[in-house]
């Protein structure tokens, strides 16, 4: 097809589509750690993240997306962590944020 | 579709006498419509409508394009008013969603910051020495066919059904966002549920057909398909639409604002290009009507005189559907029966090329 | 000291339009915008509620306020009464008064839409005319458009009877005086001014992009055609 | 013997008769209905330990029985003063004080139009799932099981589109407790609540909305739905904003659950109105004060007992009344 040049292509939707996404993964991490799914969304852990404060990365964000079975780019952005632990102090929940970088790392480094 | 609250969105529609404000996208795109609407109107139905040539457009596709500003087209839409005042009218009727949700915006706007049309009124004056009255009632050209449906209902040369099966046609209505989104109480049925379209279609003997994304935008989005830069945009969503109401099996979509449904069409066009990817039946797109042209077929009009050769996605299907008689050598000659050549063939008409009328003659 | 916000409020869509969000985000689930684009309207309303000037100067300089498509879908469903879409009409007028707008690829592309719908009005009346569609720089308005464009005068016809002509009717070419009405409105109402802003901030920039004629018609189809596809 | 009028046969006008009588004060319950109980009727279980709607509402009964205490049915009040009460049928009942305990309304979920709750099949409220819960068999409109279940928060409450901008309280709380239970039902089913904040402002509420997450893996989505569509397969199509990601989010599910909230009574206007009562904002009677007078109303000799000043929860209706029955008797025995 496409014989002719339009100039642009249709966009691709950027909706989280639950419908879409395999939650097997995010099932996974889920039951090794549920404490993880008591998260209430506080912030407290990105507020203190050393590397979200030299870079993008916004742990909240990417945990959450990840348990919406939106695991692109997780590993990576997992990465920018610089594992000082600062988030465990502050969580409200204690969760074991350290241990959901890692938790996340391992799921989903083979991807 | 079941619907139980649009009863409760009503609007007081003018029986007659009605000054004509004329549409951008529907004279460029579906001039048979507008010309449909205005002949339906003065002479199946005997209504006085008044076509001014003095009056413009309202710019509303440069106010939403944000180079228009509010003061600007406040004005313009205040000489329509003037000149309705002057030709001695004063229902008012938009034939273009855009056009409608701009008047409705500007009067709830004088409405609630007075201000704003006195400055207006300076500017008309200042500008063309004209004053002018608010009209007495504000439509759009689908409230006005809304309210004749049972009339045009009775005189009804064909009804939207299945002329094979009896079956009624299933419908997909487009609103058109700004019909009701901007204001609830100012559209038929409200913003969740219009019945606008769906009223003319149960009349007529079709049914409507819901499905997930029906309250969704076509895509124009002004800017988004204005520049080429962003037409990805625009197609997209005509897309989430198209994909989301394909499994229905739709006879055809009806569109009450003139750019839905050129877009409506026109992106079926594209996408099949694109992707090879059709959304009617065998091969073919779903053939995409105004309401004017879906008045007129019911009244028996002739598609061709109706301008329904100037869509992309054939119609014939449909005619055929219906078991409208109709000339398909006639289809696409000039004026006076000129032989003015034809269309190149298109994916969306199913491929291979030469269209459905060739294989007939 | 809230300079922008008080520019803002001058505006009486961001008056009618901000009330006090509570991030829900009943606006962003249905945002056609927020479909296709890194684009957040409920972010955008939270920024502006904060009166943080240095944050709408972002805004007003950056793409984010320009992917909206005024569809207006977020009005009916804010449990607050706020319409984003109106937030959005006030930056964007706001950003090209201050020449803002020329700061970011999709605010440059005012430029495009004052010189094909702008100058049309003014020229014709109307934003959009047959001649104006041309089939190469709209390829999806496809072959039958392509037919049309190419037999205009033997197809309008059959539908109006003063294609391109003075009188009653579809398509007609408008009449001097009527123009002339049109032209005195965006004089007195602040059209022309506005125009005048997009143009020479427009020129400014493109120098400055290395466009040594300025805002030349290589420039105006630049920011038309060009996508840097950065901004999903 | 002094005789005080309780408009209202609920849990919070049975608690007040029942305190009244311990006072050697004579009280006499209107109930409109055609029994006693309120919205405790039809209720399944509380919140946030499981008990038995029925169980307190039995109990109640019982001791209004043995204190013999009369609660005439089917009663409707017109109009009241502090020393009379007029029935519908225009009856004119005397007594030396009122306690107004009428309670509150359900909001009508069919006016949010975008959730289609009465038009699409498998868009149900929360009382409809209680019902089915006291039924027995909660199910999708075809018998089946749900695979997958959204509840939505704040229906018909902090929305100024239909008028009630205030919060009803209950709904997080009850949106939490239903969620355990349809995953007790269905454990293969995933269960999602979209809400704005959560409001767990009740004792063991705060544990209970952690049980669900951890022990029940119910997913909470910061969002509120913006609407909801049928699908081709009988199902229902919700979008949303999940805000903690800045994405719109959309997902088909079984069963869409709306968490209706709570609003005044159409009546409580004209009753105000009659008696010269003030209300708040939100329509609901307005106490004289909220700290030192909240079960008072700005007429002598009329009080107020449970939601028909704000919406409450159970614990808290039955508290006020006997607060509220306490001012009735300190009033009449001055």
């Amino acid at each position: 097809m496409a014989s002719i040049n339009f100039g642009y292509t249709i966009s691709k939707p950027r909706a989280i589509d639950v419908d879409r996404n395999n939650l097997r993964r995010s099932d996974e991490i889920l039951h090794e750690m549920p404490e993880l799914q008591t998260c209430i969304g506080c912030g407290s852990c990105t507020a203190v993240c050393t590397a979200g404060n030299l870079t993008e990365f916004n742990f909240r964000r990417v945990h959450t997306l990840v348990r919406r079975g939106e695991y692109q780019g997780a590993y990576e952005e997992m990465n920018k962590c610089m594992l000082c632990g600062k988030c465990r102090l502050v969580c409200p929940r204690g969760i074991n944020t350290r241990g959901v970088v890692m938790l996340i790392k391992h799921k989903l480094g083979d991807l | 579709m079941k619907r139980n609250s649009w009863k409760e969105y009503q609007k007081q529609i003018a029986d007659d006498r009605y000054y004509y404000a004329r549409s951008c996208i529907r004279q460029n795109f579906f001039p048979g419509s507008e010309k449909a609407f205005i002949d339906i109107l003065q002479n199946d139905l005997g209504r006085d409508l008044l076509d001014d040539p003095k009056h413009s457009s309202c710019t509303g596709i440069g106010y939403h394009s944000d180079i228009v500003p509010l003061e600007t087209i406040m004005t313009v839409v205040a000489r329509q008013f003037a000149l309705m005042t002057e030709a001695g009218y004063e229902n008012f009727v938009a034939s273009c969603i855009t056009s409608f949700g701009v008047y409705s915006e500007i009067l709830a706007t004088w409405e609630e910051f007075p201000e704003t049309e006195e400055r207006t009124r300076e500017n008309l004056l200042k500008a063309t020495g004209r004053e002018f009255r608010k009209p007495a009632s504000l439509a759009h050209t689908s409230d006005v066919m809304f309210h004749f449906r049972e009339e045009i209902a009775r005189k009804a040369k064909h009804k939207l059904v299945n002329a094979l099966t009896g079956e009624p046609l299933h419908v997909v209505e487009h609103i058109g966002c700004h019909y009701a989104k901007i204001f609830p109480k100012s559209g038929i049925g409200g913003s969740e549920f219009p019945y606008v379209l769906a009223g003319m279609i149960e009349s007529w003997g079709g049914q409507c057909v819901d499905y997930p994304e029906r309250r969704h935008c076509c895509g124009f989005g002004f800017r988004n398909y204005l520049v080429q830069a962003n037409r990805g945009y625009s197609i997209a969503n005509s897309h989430k639409k198209l994909e989301s109401m394909a499994p229905y099996k739709p006879d055809f979509i009806v569109a009450n604002c003139p750019g839905c449904a050129m877009f409506l069409d026109k992106w079926q066009y594209a996408i099949a290009e694109m992707e090879g990817t059709t959304y009617g039946e065998n091969g073919h797109g779903i053939p995409v009507l105004t309401y004017e042209e879906m008045a007129g077929l019911v009244l028996g009009y002739d598609p061709w005189v109706l301008g329904m050769q100037m869509h992309q996605v054939d119609v014939e299907p449909l005619l055929d559907k219906m078991g409208i008689d109709y000339d398909p050598a006639a289809k696409y000659l000039g004026r006076n029966g000129k032989y003015i050549g034809k269309p190149a063939s298109a994916v969306v008409n199913g491929c291979p090329p030469d269209t459905l009328y060739d294989m007939r003659e | 000291m809230a300079k922008y916000f008080d520019m803002l409020m001058e505006d009486v869509r961001f008056r009618e339009g901000l009330n006090s969000c509570m991030n829900c985000g009943v606006c962003t689930g249905v945002c056609p915008a927020a479909e296709f684009y890194n684009y957040d309207p409920r972010q955008i309303v939270s920024i502006v509620q904060t009166r943080d000037e240095e944050a709408i100067e972002r805004l007003l300089k950056g793409d984010t306020i320009w992917y909206c498509g005024e569809c207006m879908s977020c009005r009916p469903r804010c449990p607050r009464g706020n319409t984003p879409g109106y937030v959005i009409q006030a930056l964007r007028t706001l950003s090209q008064k201050l020449g803002f707008f020329a700061e970011s690829e999709k605010g440059r592309q005012q430029l495009a839409l004052k010189r094909i719908i702008g100058d049309n009005i003014l020229r014709t009346g109307y934003c959009i005319v047959p001649r104006l569609v041309k089939p190469d720089l709209h390829p999806e308005q496809g072959t039958v458009w392509k037919w049309i464009f190419d037999h205009d005068k033997d197809i309008f016809p059959q539908f109006t009877p003063v294609y391109m002509r003075h009188g009653a009717g579809a398509l007609r070419r408008l009449d001097e005086e009527s123009l002339g009405e049109i032209d005195r409105i965006f004089e007195v109402s602040g059209g022309k001014a506005m125009f005048e802003s997009i143009e020479r901030h427009s020129d400014r920039k493109a120098r400055e992009l290395g466009y040594e004629e300025g805002a030349d018609q290589r420039y105006m189809m630049d920011v038309f055609l060009n996508n840097s596809n950065e901004h999903y | 013997m002094k005789k005080v009028i309780i408009i209202g046969g609920g849990a919070a006008g049975m608690q007040t008769a029942l305190r009244l009588a311990e006072r050697g004060i004579e009280a006499l319950i209107l109930e409109k209905e055609a029994e006693a109980g309120g919205k405790l009727r039809g209720w399944h279980a509380l919140f946030p330990t499981f008990t038995p709607a029925e169980e307190v509402l039995t109990e109640l009964r019982r001791r209004i029985e043995e204190k013999k205490i009369e609660i005439r049915t089917r009663s409707e009040v017109r109009s009241l003063t502090p020393k009379s009460v007029t029935l519908a049928d225009g009856q004119r009942l005397d007594c030396d004080a009122v306690v107004l305990a009428s309670g509150f309304t359900l909001f009508d979920a069919a006016i949010k139009e975008e959730y289609g709750y009465g038009l699409y099949d498998n868009v149900f409220t929360s009382a409809d799932i209680e019902r089915m819960l006291n039924e027995g068999r909660v199910a999708r409109a075809d018998g089946s099981a749900p695979r997958r279940i959204a509840l939505l928060h704040c229906v018909g409450s902090r929305d100024e589109k239909v008028c009630q901008q205030h919060c009803s309280r209950v709904c997080c709380i009850t949106g939490v407790k239903q969620a355990m239970e349809l995953k007790q039902r269905f454990p293969e089913a995933d269960i999602f609540n979209f809400y704005m904040d959560i409001r767990m402002f009740g004792p063991g509420y705060e544990e209970m909305y952690r049980e669900a997450q951890q022990k029940c893996n119910v997913h909470f989505v910061r969002g509120r739905i913006s609407e909801a569509a049928p699908t081709l397969d009988g199902r229902i199509q919700i979008k949303a904003e999940d805000t903690l990601t800045g994405r719109p989010l959309r997902m088909s599910v079984d069963m869409l659950i709306l968490l209706v909230g709570m609003r005044a009574n159409d009546d409580s206007a004209a009753l105000a109105e009659s008696a010269g009562l003030q209300r708040s904002p939100s329509g609901f009677m307005a106490p004289r004060d909220h700290f030192l007078h909240n079960v008072e109303s700005n007429v002598e000799g009329i009080f107020y007992a449970g939601t028909v000043t704000a919406p409450k929860n159970i614990g808290e209706t039955l508290n006020e009344a006997i607060a509220a029955a306490d001012a009735a008797a300190d009033y009449l025995n001055e």
